[in-house]
């Protein structure tokens, strides 16, 4: 880390898309009515191409430099100054965020110039795109961040902004609803993620002992990853809530990832997140912010690696993330359902990826997954848009566009969606050199020949492999219901399908190019080709090769692990193609009366969003309300000096408007009414009555005098 | 057996005690002022007495004299007073006059 | 009793006159017509004669151990003064009193002013009683002093056989403690009680007769301030009395009872002895003072006639300054006097706003309030301004009252006078409330049906609202003045 | 106007105003509105040439203006800013200017209005920059008197009952703190007064704070001497701040408060109860409050948790962010109690940012009352589609007030959770459990209020007006602005809590 260059535009990058958020967001209804919509999604686009074309002049910058040089800073200034601590607004460009700043850019601009045609003739159009635009600025942010607090802006940035856009069409209830699970389970995460930040900073400075904690050296007191990454050997023997600050602080980030990256538990956000418009599930729910988690992992790579346990907790959770959310995907009927869970499946094999300690694989099918992966959604986008223009001609509006129950043979009708569609498929299920392939492969290799983890490594593998089945299965399931066979909705609205305008073929071509051609970043050592990507990451990572260990396995395993993983990718394949193709064959209906039971289960999703409503949700409510009784009347009730006794006056003297307080029960008060009255009774205007009280004072006090005083 | 200050004292307190006893159960206004002329002449013998036996001085019959002026001055200013409420309520029965109560 | 200290009788011999002066202007036909400026007029010049023939005075002269003319009874002295004339100016103008029978008013009235003067400056328990008699046999008159009142009457009735009852009982106490020691001068008293042992017979007897008469003793005292054991007279006679009259007797007498009461207290404990003795009696006073303030703030809480609500007000007001007594240092009677300065203004004013209201919608209860805040709110103001000084808020002069009391509390750091000063802090938040339900009543509610009128506010009265409004509000800011005053004052007194 | 009296000009111009407004016609509403904005828009302008000057390295009192006031209780007339107090001064003369003009919409009994108002200003001026202990109590108690009259004649239905139980809390607390005063007073060392002469006693506050040690004064009621005071003037701020036992006073205030006074409230009134822990608690008594520290860490996080529940099952929007404001207010108590460097000076900036969000809050529901006549959240339904700007404004505003990073209210909290977490470590972690609470009430209520579909009793509501737009923008401009670069406002703090803390750990 000795020599940072230093690079004062790199600020540009994430500040422009805020600038054009900014313009859409003040001026966008002015813009809208008075120039239409070309104004509008001109803003929106140039400002993401533009950051895409200065990551790309950096990033050949990067290129440039030797190995050991490769990190650019350009610090703004100092954003939280308090004596000793600093946090400094400082964006950070090293190979790992270039790569991750690059996808972003590209596949954000791609989907930006897709969604003109999508959102046209939708009335917020201007709303649409600044949010987007916003949402780039956090997730570059996110990426480019020098620091914790500065990632955490993006982190809670594209939390938000995925708020925003779920609930884009808010006039719908159920819509709304789905955004604010969504942004109230990331911030469950961000919790942990906090935690995990306070936890780490302090323990670097000093520890905790049983007598408290003591600061050893203040100057350790950072957030800024490479001074982190410096002062982690302070760590070894701290210890914190009887486990070592390293595990803890890990498991508290990847509780933090768990929700952005919709891992087991939190997940039972995304599959609601579909509930907005495609172009924001590709973008947002595929591509950029579910990845978040995987980069966070990726980039403390240095920390992982410290803690078996968490390495562990995060390959074996991504594993079993992977094999769950693949077997909710079997049965799921709506075309973008299917796709979400297939998201959460494939996030699953990334982070198994960095668990095992490969975190060059996971990033390299970061990448490959979010070219497939975007294809994929857009591709659905495009047949949702096209059935959605059908029903509307054909003036039927009950059945629902996303439901491939009512497609089948929109091949013919739309033949690059289909094709492009096809390629993702096949590079997703994993086909021999396909990018999914090359990456997916890799990662179970790793997690095969891995000996980081407590688990051992064939396990991982094992569950990774029948992952990957079920993968390719459904798949090509949703292929064959949606493009081959014929049209089952109805003969009327098939007269209306047709391809969808240029801007959505287009950006669908150059995806599923991308999506073939992906591989070739890393292709695997095995075949005595140049990989580039591991290459390429190293400088990154080498905080954690010392730590990583592999096991020793011959090069035959590695072939076997391989020819195994193409031959499970094509049974799924052919399963799927012998089941749906042509809509032909009724074993799919005759499985589905068999077995009932299975078939609602998953199809409900394991009942977790019903487990969760009833546990976490009731129970905060509950304790809302019982905690708003005690505050109304345990803690007014005792203090409260007036309330009762306001209600006394006018029971006394019938002055009704003195009545205000109902149900206060209230002590204090009533105490000093009843002794007012009490007293007051002494007053009766009789004179004998006056004359008693001089003779019994005068004894009273004469009284008190010897009591006291003898 | 000769009479001392004792006697005197004692004929003084209970001559008050009578006064006290008069001014609470008396309901007539008259009967209370006549009350109140028992305490103060019960204090004027006590004044009396001590200045004969223990300060063999005058400074206690003066007192007594000024007591027994101010004493006719009150009884004045009352009689006034239970004049003026005899003209409202037609009787001086001090248990009618309560409308100023609590 | 030479010629060369006869100066210090003047001020008594210029009001004996003026009082003469005004009964024979009575008599006059000019007198009787229903204009009283004339007697008004004479009324004032004797004041100011008065006035002038004390602020001659300087020094302190003893009169045969009967009289004592010092500052702090000259301070009394100019109190009495200045009462007596806002009381006769507003007496002048209200509906009660005004008409034929001023002069005898204004004579009445300033007899009890010399009474007063005489009550803070006796030596010896005569000078004492006499002074009392004075002021309570005044007080009873001007009380039942609305003819066609019923409720006047009454409580002229109540307050005459009350008053006879306490004095009598106090001259009992007296005549017994003149046959414990002896004398009837106070410092000859102070000399018997602390000095050689109790002169009949020592023992258990003479401690039980010493604390019988004591305790009559302090029953007139307490009666004549309103202390709780001997105060029941007081609500209904302040609701009875005419109002100005009312202001007057709820400010003057209790500040001559608790002159009295501080002379009383530092003669038999002078500075000199260290007095182990003093303790039975401070503790029995802060015993009176702890209940007298609760019972009348608690009490208050229930009023809804405002003369009566203020009745309950001074008795706590009087519970305050007991504070101060029993402190029994120059700090401690310093700030009594302090705050009997200050209570004259807030207590005058509100009785004054109490009478124009009272004047104009013929009854003083919460109701006859409502809405004045719209109806006449420069009256409203002032009463708030009155109200909230007693109710002890600091840009008030009430708080730098309470500050120095509760400072001379805390001073001594005794246990129970932190207790007694923590007692004073409930006391103010629990009158805080029934102040402020007047306020609520004039500011917050409009009034229902047809508001009563505005009330009319005579330019001279108005006059006199403004002098007592302005010192509460420069008093709460700048105290300086008053304060030196109050010191120089109870310096005379030579308490510890 | 030199240097030295411009503290007591910006404390005594709005007292100026008043007799201006009072001399006015009563029918001229227009006029006295826009007398009443020109005096409080003096502060204003006094305040930013205050900003200019204050120099905030220097930990010491600056621009004193100090004089002998009563030289017989040896009391003095002493005003001064320091690190503490300036970023409290600014934030008042803003919150006032804008409440100022937020008091448009008043019509009833004007010239009263805006003559307590200014009394208001004054008080709560003079309490931040009183620097004797006399000054400071009478300032304190100057702000109850227009406060009562303020919410008790136009407040909301149950006006009367909630101005009385604001006034009775407020009152019992100060009077607690005078006894400690006087305690304090009276075993204070002998010192001089401004102009040289010796005297046994002192009220100045500095002098209490540098010349004096109560650590081994007599025994008070039988108890530690700096304990039982320390208790007693905590609870005289407490009552301010408020914390939970003694916060039923802020729901009832704040609801029937009229908007204007509501913004006061919550911008200005909350913050004296935390500035009076670190001006009076901190700086006299100092181990006192190493005593008293986990008890109030203790406090903060159960008023954080326990109001941050509250608000779930809150109807009223109003109340909502009443009870927010309450859990917001325990995170400052959490963060000067850790005596660490980020802790207290997050506490002091959540202060800050709570000053702007909360007022922000207020005029939005004022916003919706004027509009609507009832704040009932349920009431209302998918007013985003009539109402985009206010749904943007008051979107900004909750997730200001959520702790959203990049928005000021992030800095603060996360500021006071990085500074409480080493010393008070589960309490830090259960209290930042609360920050998802916070963020469910307030989506939640987002949720009812303006997604879904529209309400159509509502369906001609007018958006922003130009003079609400006045008053909120800058307040949005700066919560964005201070959330991005927060150096301008804790730059002027930093230098003085350190300077504090020496003493705790030095």
């Amino acid at each position: 880390m000795e020599h940072i260059g230093t690079a004062d535009w790199i600020w540009l990058i994430p500040v422009l898309p805020l600038l054009g958020a900014a313009i859409n967001g003040f001026f966008g209804t002015r813009l809208q009515r008075r120039f239409g919509e070309k104004a509008v999604h001109a803003v929106a686009i140039l400002m993401p191409s533009l950051s895409f074309f200065i990551t790309l002049g950096y990033f050949i910058r990067l290129m440039g430099l030797p190995e050991a040089e490769r990190q650019l800073l350009c610090h703004l200034f100092d954003w939280i100054h308090i004596d000793t601590f600093t946090v400094p607004l400082a964006f950070w460009f090293d190979t790992l965020s270039a790569v991750m700043a690059l996808m972003v850019t590209l596949v954000g601009t791609l989907i930006h110039i897709y969604s003109t045609a999508y959102m046209h003739k939708d009335t917020s159009y201007w709303r649409f795109f600044s949010f987007m635009n916003l949402f780039m600025f956090a997730m570059l942010t996110l990426v480019l961040g020098d620091n914790f607090l500065l990632m955490f802006i993006g982190w809670e940035g594209v939390g938000l902004c995925s708020y925003l856009l779920i609930a884009f069409w808010y006039q719908d209830i159920d819509k709304a609803q789905a955004g604010m699970k969504a942004f109230i389970t990331n911030r469950i995460g961000d919790f942990g993620f906090i935690v995990g930040i306070f936890a780490l900073m302090w323990a670097l400075g000093g520890g905790w002992s049983d007598s408290g904690f003591t600061l050893v050296n203040p100057g350790q007191l950072t957030v800024v990853f490479r001074e982190v990454q410096q002062y982690v050997g302070s760590l070894e023997g701290a210890t914190i809530f009887g486990m070592s600050v390293a595990t803890f602080a890990c498991l508290c980030f990847f509780w933090g990832a768990t929700a952005k990256s919709a891992q087991i538990p939190l997940y039972v956000w995304l599959p609601d997140a579909m509930a907005g418009p495609t172009p924001v599930s590709a973008l947002i729910h595929a591509a950029t912010m579910v990845t978040a988690g995987v980069y966070m992992v990726a980039r403390l790579n240095f920390l992982f690696a410290m803690s078996a346990t968490a390495m562990t907790a995060v390959a074996l959770v991504g594993a079993l993330t992977a094999l769950f959310a693949a077997t909710i995907g079997l049965f799921q009927n709506d075309i973008k359902k299917v796709l979400a869970y297939s998201t959460v499946s494939q996030l699953g094999y990334m982070f198994l990826g960095v668990g095992v300690g490969a975190y060059w694989a996971g990033i390299f099918h970061l990448l490959t997954h979010a070219f497939f992966k975007a294809c994929l959604f857009l591709g659905s986008g495009s047949v949702i848009h096209a059935m959605h223009h059908a029903y509307h001609k054909a003036h039927n509006h009950d059945d629902d566009p996303q439901d491939m129950r009512n497609m089948g043979g929109l091949g013919r009708h739309m033949p690059t969606t289909r094709w492009t569609y096809l390629a993702a498929c096949v590079a997703i299920a994993g086909f021999p050199f396909m990018s999914g392939f090359f990456s997916k492969d890799e990662i179970l290799w790793k997690a095969f020949s891995n000996a980081n983890t407590l688990v051992p490594g064939w396990i991982l593998w094992a569950i990774g492999a029948t992952g990957a089945v079920l993968t390719a299965f459904y798949m090509f399931r949703s292929y064959y219901m949606t493009f081959s066979g014929t049209f089952r909705g109805g003969a009327e609205t098939e007269r209306h399908l047709h391809e969808s305008p240029k801007a959505i073929t287009v950006v669908l071509s150059i995806l599923g190019v991308l999506s073939i051609v992906g591989g070739v970043m890393g292709l695997p050592h095995l075949w005595h080709l140049p990989n580039w990507l591991e290459h390429w990451l190293a400088p990154v990572f080498h905080g954690s090769q010392a730590l990583v260990k592999w096991g020793e396995f011959t090069h035959s395993t590695e072939w076997t692990l391989m020819l195994v993983s193409v031959l499970v990718a094509v049974t799924g394949f052919l399963f799927a193609r012998m089941l749906y193709r042509d809509n032909r064959s009724e074993i799919p209906a005759r499985m589905l009366k068999r077995f009932p039971a299975i078939h609602r289960v998953l199809y409900h999703k394991y009942y977790v969003d019903e487990l969760y409503d009833a546990t976490a949700i009731a129970g905060s409510v509950g304790l809302a309300k019982v905690s708003d009784w005690f505050d109304k009347y345990i803690i007014d009730g005792i203090v409260n000096l007036t309330g009762y006794f306001a209600r006394f006056i006018s029971w006394l003297h019938g002055l009704s408007d003195i009545y205000l307080v109902d149900g206060l029960v209230n002590g204090l008060a009533h105490a000093s009414g009843a002794i007012g009255r009490w007293l007051r009774g002494w007053q009766t205007g009789r004179i004998q009555t006056y004359l008693y009280g001089v003779l019994g004072g005068g004894l009273v006090l004469i009284l008190i005098r010897f009591i006291l005083f003898d | 057996m000769i009479i001392g200050l004792p006697h005197y004292l004692i004929v003084a307190a209970v001559l008050f005690s009578l006064g006290i006893i008069c001014v609470v159960s008396r309901r007539n206004a008259i009967g209370l002022l006549m009350g109140v002329e028992l305490i103060l002449n019960s204090a004027n013998i006590n004044l009396v007495a001590f200045a004969r036996y223990v300060e063999s001085g005058i400074s206690g019959q003066v007192f007594a004299l000024f007591v027994i002026v101010l004493a006719a001055a009150e009884a004045a200013v009352a009689m006034a007073i239970v004049m003026a409420i005899y003209r409202h309520l037609r009787n001086i029965d001090t248990a009618a006059a309560v409308n100023l109560k609590e | 009793m030479t010629w060369d200290n006869l100066p210090s009788l003047y001020p008594v011999l210029v009001l004996a006159l003026g009082m003469l002066v005004v009964l024979v202007a009575g008599l006059t036909r000019a007198g009787q017509r229903r204009e009283t400026r004339l007697i008004l007029f004479i009324g004032m010049a004797t004041l100011a004669l008065a006035g002038v023939a004390g602020a001659g005075l300087s020094g302190a002269t003893e009169i045969s151990g009967l009289f004592r003319s010092d500052a702090f009874s000259r301070f009394v002295l100019f109190f009495g003064l200045i009462s007596t004339a806002l009381t006769l100016v507003l007496a002048n103008n209200s509906r009660e009193v005004a008409g034929r029978r001023m002069a005898e008013f204004t004579a009445i009235i300033l007899a009890l002013c010399t009474g007063l003067f005489l009550m803070s400056a006796a030596k010896d328990l005569l000078m004492a009683y006499l002074a009392m008699e004075l002021v309570s046999l005044s007080s009873y008159i001007l009380t039942g002093f609305r003819r066609a009142d019923r409720l006047s009457h009454e409580a002229a009735l109540k307050y005459v056989i009350y008053g006879g009852v306490a004095s009598g009982v106090m001259v009992f106490g007296m005549s017994l403690l003149y046959g414990l020691t002896g004398t009837t001068s106070f410092s000859g008293i102070s000399k018997a009680l602390t000095g050689a042992s109790t002169v009949a017979g020592a023992g258990q007897v003479g401690e039980l007769a010493v604390v019988v008469a004591g305790v009559f003793v302090f029953a007139g005292f307490c009666f004549k301030i309103a202390a709780v054991p001997f105060h029941q007279w007081c609500p209904d006679v302040y609701q009875g009395a005419p109002t100005p009259f009312t202001g007057f007797l709820s400010v003057a007498p209790k500040a001559a009872g608790f002159a009295l009461i501080l002379r009383f207290l530092a003669d038999i404990f002078p500075a000199t002895g260290a007095h182990e003795a003093k303790w039975p009696l401070v503790t029995l006073l802060g015993i009176i003072s702890a209940v007298t303030m609760t019972l009348g703030n608690f009490t208050a809480l229930h009023q809804l006639n405002v003369k009566r609500l203020l009745a309950y007000s001074s008795i706590a007001h009087a519970g305050y300054m007991l504070m101060g007594v029993i402190v029994l240092d120059t700090d401690g009677s310093a700030a009594v006097i302090l705050y009997l300065i200050v209570y004259l203004f807030m207590n005058l004013g509100a009785f004054a706003i109490i009478q124009l209201v009272s004047d104009s919608s013929g009854s003083s209860d919460l109701p006859a309030f409502t809405g004045l805040g719209t109806r006449a709110p420069l009256l409203a103001v002032f009463m708030g301004v009155f109200l909230f000084s007693l109710a002890g808020l600091p840009p008030l002069a009430g708080f730098i009252g309470k500050f120095y009391l509760f400072a001379a509390l805390l001073k001594s750091n005794q246990f129970w006078f932190i207790i007694l000063a923590v007692i004073g802090i409930l006391n103010s938040v629990v009158a805080l409330f029934y102040y402020v339900r007047i306020l609520r009543e004039m500011f917050l509610r409009a009034p229902a049906g047809e508001a009563p009128a505005a009330p009319a506010v005579p330019a001279v009265v108005m006059a006199v609202l403004a002098l007592l409004v302005v010192p509460t509000l420069i008093f709460g800011v700048y105290w300086e003045p008053i304060r030196s005053l109050a010191v120089y004052a109870a310096s005379a007194l030579n308490l510890m | 106007m030199t240097e030295s009296t411009l503290l007591s000009w910006i404390v005594f111009t709005p007292l100026l105003g008043i007799p201006v407004i009072l001399a006015l016609p009563k029918e001229k509403k227009q006029l006295i509105r826009y007398v009443a904005a020109i005096t409080c828009a003096i502060p204003l302008l006094l305040g930013v040439y205050l900003y200019l000057i204050f120099d905030p390295s220097n930990t010491g009192i600056q621009l004193a203006h100090h004089f002998v006031w009563i030289r017989s209780f040896h009391i003095e007339y002493y005003l001064g800013v320091d690190g503490l107090s300036i970023l409290m001064i600014l934030l008042t003369v803003l919150i006032s200017f804008i409440a100022c003009i937020a008091s448009f919409g008043i019509e009833k009994y004007l010239r009263g209005y805006f003559a307590l108002f200014l009394l208001l200003e004054t008080g709560m001026l003079g309490t931040f920059c009183a620097l004797d202990f006399f000054l400071f109590y009478v300032f304190w108690e100057v702000m109850l008197l227009p406060m009562y009259f303020l919410i008790g004649i136009w407040g909301g239905p149950r006006k009367e009952y909630a101005a009385i139980k604001f006034f009775l809390y407020t009152l019992f607390g100060s009077l607690l703190m005078l006894l400690a005063i006087i305690a304090l007073y009276f075993n204070s060392n002998p010192a001089t007064l401004v102009d040289g002469t010796p005297v046994p006693h002192t009220f100045n506050m500095i002098k209490l704070i540098t010349e004096n040690d109560f650590a081994n004064a007599p025994a008070l009621l039988g108890f530690a001497f700096s304990k039982i005071v320390f208790i007693a003037l905590f609870i005289g701020f407490a009552i301010k701040v408020p914390i939970v036992p003694f916060h039923t006073w802020l729901p009832d205030a704040h609801v029937e408060a009229p908007t204007p006074i509501s913004v006061i409230l919550a911008g200005v009134l909350l913050k004296m109860g935390g500035y009076g822990i670190l001006r009076v608690n901190f700086g006299i008594l100092p181990e006192a409050t190493v005593w008293f520290a986990p008890a109030m860490a203790l406090i903060g996080g159960v008023s954080i948790v326990y109001a941050a529940f509250v608000c779930l099952a809150q109807k009223d929007l109003k109340k909502l962010i009443a009870y927010s404001s309450v859990s917001h207010m325990g995170f400052v108590l959490l963060g000067i109690a850790s005596f660490t460097e980020q802790g207290i000076t997050g506490g002091v900036f959540q202060m800050w940012t709570h000053g702007l969000i909360s007022p922000m809050l207020f005029l939005l529901a004022g916003v919706i009352y004027d509009r609507a006549h009832h704040r009932e959240i349920e009431g209302f339904g998918g007013l985003a589609y009539r109402m985009p700007e206010y749904t943007g404004a008051i979107g900004l505003a909750f997730m200001a007030s959520l702790g959203l990073p990049g928005l000021c209210g992030f800095i603060s909290e996360v500021l006071v959770f990085l500074g409480a977490f080493p010393v008070f470590r589960t309490l830090t972690i259960i209290s930042a459990m609360a920050v998802i609470i916070t963020a469910a009430y307030y989506l939640w209520t987002i949720q009812r209020m303006f997604l879904g579909k529209l309400n159509e009793k509502y369906k001609d509501l007018p958006d922003l007006t130009w003079r609400e737009r006045f008053t909120l923008y800058p307040l949005g401009a700066l919560i964005v602005l201070l959330g991005i670069y927060p150096a301008p406002a804790m730059s002027l703090i930093t230098d003085k809590l350190m300077n504090i803390l020496q003493m705790f750990h030095g």
